[in-house]
């Protein structure tokens, strides 16, 4: 790893499900896991109600990785929504990588109420590939440009 | 006047159809154009061939257009009924509002009146694919991430936000669509590069497993900008991974497998 | 003002100084057989001179897609305001406009200094440069010559080139700014006369364009329009309208405008970017109340905005003639045939 | 701040002086320049309406409230409906948000000295109008009769509460409030009915009075007819239009009814001159 790597810390965001990945990371906290600290949680009901569009936005407000994380299959608490959710992603990740996005900085994992230690794990692995990556300056870079009619921007 | 359209000019002159949509010559010999038949005169100037290209279903939505009572003929293309199938599929019009008519090669005219017939009649011509498309997809999964995302960043900073791929889409039919949501503004309402790409992204998800591929939206951009392959890329995506049936009722996002895969989730 | 002689092969060498002279240049550029105004680096990005018209017209060089007005700047309870300095804006030169793209400018200043000045435009418009060159063909769309223009017409040009079949182009500079262009390459010009309605180089810039009968008149227009409001006409041409902004996006003179926000946290910026009045949103009240209710009622305001409010406002109309409308629309609005019939109702 | 180029859309920047919770979603802010010399050259009439700032959220049109016979202030009245309403709504005193203006043509108040004058107002409608009364009450010698007819859906939607009283109180000002029905109160001791039937049932003359008419669109086009049978003339009946707008001077292309611009020719138009556009409004 090269230095600027080293210097770089990651920005990442989760995306988790109340039930399952929000309280398995509660439990991390609660069993005194150390883990990196570059994530801030955003908790919905299920992963189910996860809109595409709040990942982009994700990037868009300057997040380098992102951590999509629900209630393993058949353990949803409204039955289906994990599912629904996993479908849904199918068809997001094909789009984006033909659009280019890059779609290894948007991580999925299903993590229970009860692997506490799973939730450390998977963010410290995040952070370290994210880290590998690099910041994701190609998007943030369109994402701060309005027109080339200023010489501000040019 | 050819026989088909003797035909139409009947239906409306005794009232089996209100009004029927179908098309007329455009302003060059190379191309045609929607056209309204209120009464049986307009009904010479209907034409139907190779240059028939619009999707006449996208009206078939617009209240506004349409009279109160009586039936609504259209004299369709396949791509046209493809779309008036996953209309009522969706619950968006009535199965007996419209009367959808076909035209064979020697001028025939065929009556569509149901949702079981346009099955049938679509299944009997499956329209090629397009040679054109395929490659250019294929020529954008060959480049390197680095390079797709340059082309269609690059591609997609030249979109005005017209909106004419909404407009042309059938299945855009959104009473209020989410670039017209301010609270939140989920996409900048501008013309830029971000919101233009957020802008696309949104309209191609929202066609998961709906699009008919009829590449109106191609074809309405006033700016050439080829925004058809990313519904059929998508369309491609969701074939490989579900399989080339769709559900009869909902769409494929409104519904799961168990089996569905999860290689990439951890 | 002077009129000089190019070569026509010079005119590349010309274009390589105001590239060089560190001028944004716009120009017409084929991508996938289509060609439009972008910014270009070396003439030979240019399209060759044989296409009627590019898709988008001249009029982003000073009224952008989207363009900041102002940014805030949130601290505590205090707001602090800042504005683009005009200093900032590009100079800009498009290159190879045609003479209703520069007829625009005429409407679009009007719309935009009638009562109120509209200084950011004004600004980009000052550091504009228009290099337009007479049209040498017309297709089935084009229809200046009705609205008062003409395939060789000056006005709103700073310079207007004119290719002569002789190989070399006549060279009308019609404004200072012009002027200054031509003066980055004085070796490339010779000076010549001046085009006298009787003089011998007239008749060879009358040669060199386009021909195109006039189909009717603004004035006929104008007239029947006034009695026309509750015709039964706006329905039936509009009927096939989508409702889509390809038309007004791509028209020299369209230049109603949304005003948005882009708030980031505790600054952000107020965006100016372009509106279309066939959008149903356009005037719908927050209630839902919409004073034009249907595409027809909107077909409507936008053809009596341009041929009759603006004519009677403005002492301006809001039409070139360059037929952008009817090749972007997607389902063949064509623009000169729906005036032409309400010319002869 | 330095004002590089005359830039019409640039605020000024106010401060939030006093919020006041008129009815259920309605507020009034009065707001003061935050740049003593910019209220020092700050002069509006009655009538004019301006562009108000929530900075992150955008733009909103309203009239100016308050008569511009009380200087160094103006005020705002709305309802908290849309994206820009609601951040208007979520500021607190002291807090910083812009205003533009003041545009668009005025009520001809010197013209109706001598006069009677007879306001109808519905709903959130009283505001453009609180700011002519204000202005004729501040000058109240110069004007004949003052009638005001104020209604409201309910009475908690009457807005204004302090003044309707005031007014009441006033023996030179004949007050009529009333609410629709099922609107009112057990202690409600104005008038049940819609506004129309109420100016039907008190009946002004109309003797060398102006009618000025601000409302619903429904309200105002069951008042036109009552007015004429009244024997207001079409020139004595003034109101106010609300079209839509961004720019508010006359070039953004959204508030035009016919060729008039409502931002530049209006907002203030008599009935007469309705008569002669055609109803994009």
């Amino acid at each position: 790893m090269d230095e600027n790597k080293a210097a770089f810390e990651p920005r990442i965001i989760a995306f988790v499900c109340n039930w399952c990945t929000y309280a398995g990371a509660d439990l991390t906290g609660t069993s005194r896991i150390k883990y990196a600290t570059n994530v801030e949680i955003v908790r919905f009901p299920c992963t189910g109600r996860i809109d595409f569009m709040l990942l982009l936005k994700a990037f868009a407000a300057g997040a380098d990785g992102i951590i999509v994380s629900g209630c393993h299959p058949n353990d949803c608490h409204y039955t289906s929504g994990n599912f629904h959710a996993r479908r849904r992603w199918i068809v997001f990740r094909g789009l984006l990588d033909f659009l280019g996005i890059d779609v290894r900085r948007i991580h999925y994992y299903w993590v229970s109420a009860a692997e506490g230690a799973k939730w450390a794990e998977v963010v410290n692995q995040t952070v370290a590939e994210i880290r590998e990556l690099g910041p994701y300056t190609e998007y943030k870079k369109v994402a701060n440009y309005i027109e080339e009619t200023e010489a501000a921007h040019e | 006047m050819n026989n088909w359209n003797k035909q139409i000019a009947d239906m409306l002159a005794d009232g089996t159809v209100a009004l029927v949509i179908g098309y007329e010559e455009g302003s060059t010999p190379q191309k045609t154009r929607p056209l309204f038949c209120h009464d049986a005169v307009a009904a010479e100037r209907l034409v139907m061939d190779g240059r028939c290209t619009h999707n006449l279903a996208v009206y078939l939505t617009k209240k506004e257009l349409l009279p109160a009572e009586g039936r609504i003929g259209v004299v369709a293309t396949v791509n046209v009924l493809k779309s008036a199938l996953q209309l009522m599929q969706e619950n968006q019009i009535p199965e007996g509002r419209f009367l959808l008519m076909a035209v064979g090669p020697e001028g025939k005219l065929t009556e569509l009146p149901d949702a079981e017939s346009l099955r049938q009649y679509i299944a009997a011509h499956p329209l090629p694919d397009n040679p054109e498309v395929a490659a250019l997809i294929e020529k954008i999964d060959a480049m390197s991430r680095e390079e797709r995302w340059a082309y269609w960043q690059e591609c997609l900073s030249k979109c005005v936000k017209c909106y004419a791929c909404r407009a042309a889409c059938p299945l855009c039919y959104c009473t209020r669509c989410i670039v017209e949501d301010n609270r939140p503004q989920w996409i900048l309402p501008w013309a830029s590069t971000l919101p233009n790409i957020e802008w696309q992204i949104n309209r191609v998800m929202h066609m998961a497993g709906r699009c008919t591929g009829c590449g109106a939206c191609y074809a309405a951009c006033p700016l050439h900008l080829p925004i058809h392959l990313l519904t059929k890329k998508l369309t491609q995506e969701i074939n490989r991974e579900f399989g080339t049936e769709r559900p009869a009722k909902g769409n494929v996002l409104s519904t799961f497998s168990p089996d569905d895969k999860e290689n990439f989730i951890h | 003002m002077k009129n000089y002689q190019i070569k026509h092969s010079d005119l590349d060498g010309w274009l390589e100084k105001i590239i060089a002279a560190g001028r944004r240049v716009i120009a017409p550029v084929t991508e996938e057989g289509h060609t439009d105004f972008r910014p270009i680096h070396s003439p030979a990005e240019v399209a060759a001179d044989d296409q009627v018209q590019t898709i988008q017209s001249a009029k982003q060089a000073a009224f952008p897609k989207a363009e900041t007005l102002f940014s805030y700047r949130k601290e505590g309870t205090a707001v602090s305001l800042d504005q683009p300095a005009p200093e900032s804006y590009l100079q800009t030169v498009v290159w190879r406009a045609r003479p209703c793209d520069a007829a625009g400018f005429t409407p679009l200043s009007a719309i935009f200094n009638w009562d109120y000045k509209d200084n950011l435009y004004n600004a980009r418009l000052a550091r504009t440069t228009l290099v337009a060159f007479s049209c040498q063909q017309a297709d089935a769309y084009c229809f200046c010559t009705s609205v008062g223009g003409g395939p060789g017409e000056k006005k709103g040009c700073d310079i207007l080139v004119t290719k002569l079949p002789s190989g070399k182009a006549l060279v009308e500079v019609c404004t200072e700014k012009g002027e200054a262009l031509a003066a980055l390459a004085p070796g490339l010009f010779s000076e010549a006369n001046a085009v006298a309605d009787d003089s011998p180089l007239f008749a060879e810039k009358q040669s060199a364009l386009a021909q195109l009968p006039a189909r009717f008149s603004k004035e006929d227009i104008r007239r029947h329009l006034a009695e026309a409001f509750d015709s039964p006409v706006w329905r039936e041409q509009s009927e096939r309208c989508l409702g889509c902004g390809a038309c007004a996006f791509v028209c020299p003179t369209c230049a109603c405008f949304d005003i948005q926000e882009d708030p980031h946290g505790s600054h952000g910026r107020r965006i100016r970017c372009w509106d279309s009045c066939a959008f149903a949103l356009f005037t719908q009240h927050t209630s839902g109340h919409n004073p034009r209710p249907s595409q027809a009622t909107r077909w409507r305001q936008r053809i009596l905005h341009k041929f009759s409010y603006m004519p009677e406002r403005l002492d301006a109309t809001g039409c070139t003639g360059c037929g952008r409308c009817s090749r972007a629309c997607p389902v063949d609005m064509n623009l000169l045939e729906h005036l032409t019939s309400i010319a002869q109702k | 701040m330095d004002r590089l180029i005359d830039n019409p859309y640039l605020p000024y920047v106010m401060t939030v002086e006093r919020i006041t919770q008129e009815a259920p979603g309605v507020k009034t802010l009065r707001l003061r320049f935050k740049n003593p010399e910019e209220a020092e050259n700050f002069q509006f009439r009655a009538g004019q309406f301006a562009e108000y700032s929530a900075f992150g959220e955008g733009e909103c049109t309203f009239c100016i409230a308050s008569p511009p016979t009380r200087k160094g202030y103006v005020e705002c009245t709305f309802r908290q409906a849309g994206r820009v309403t609601s951040g208007l709504s979520r500021l607190e005193e002291g807090q910083e948000m812009g205003f533009r203006g003041p545009f668009g043509n005025t009520f001809p108040i010197e013209e109706w000295k001598g006069k009677n004058l007879l306001f109808v107002a519905g709903g959130i409608a009283l505001p453009p109008m609180r700011c002519v009364i204000w202005n004729v009450l501040d000058r109240r010698k110069e004007f004949g009769n003052v009638t005001i007819i104020y209604g409201a859906k309910s009475v908690a939607d009457l807005v204004y509460k302090d003044e309707l009283k005031e007014w009441d109180e006033r023996p030179d000002v004949q007050l009529y409030t009333t609410v629709d029905p099922g609107g009112e109160t057990p202690d409600w001791k104005g008038k049940v009915g819609f506004t129309p039937a109420v100016l039907e049932q008190v009946a002004p003359s109309a003797e060398n009075t102006v009618a000025i008419v601000c409302g619903p669109p429904v309200m105002i086009k069951f008042s036109f007819p009552v007015l004429e049978k009244l024997g207001f003339r079409d020139d004595a009946i003034f109101t106010t239009l609300e079209n839509r707008m961004k720019c508010g001077i006359g070039k953004c292309g959204r508030c035009n009814v016919g060729k008039l611009y409502v931002c530049k020719d209006g907002p203030v138009f008599t009935k007469a001159q309705l008569n002669g556009l055609p109803p994009e409004y």
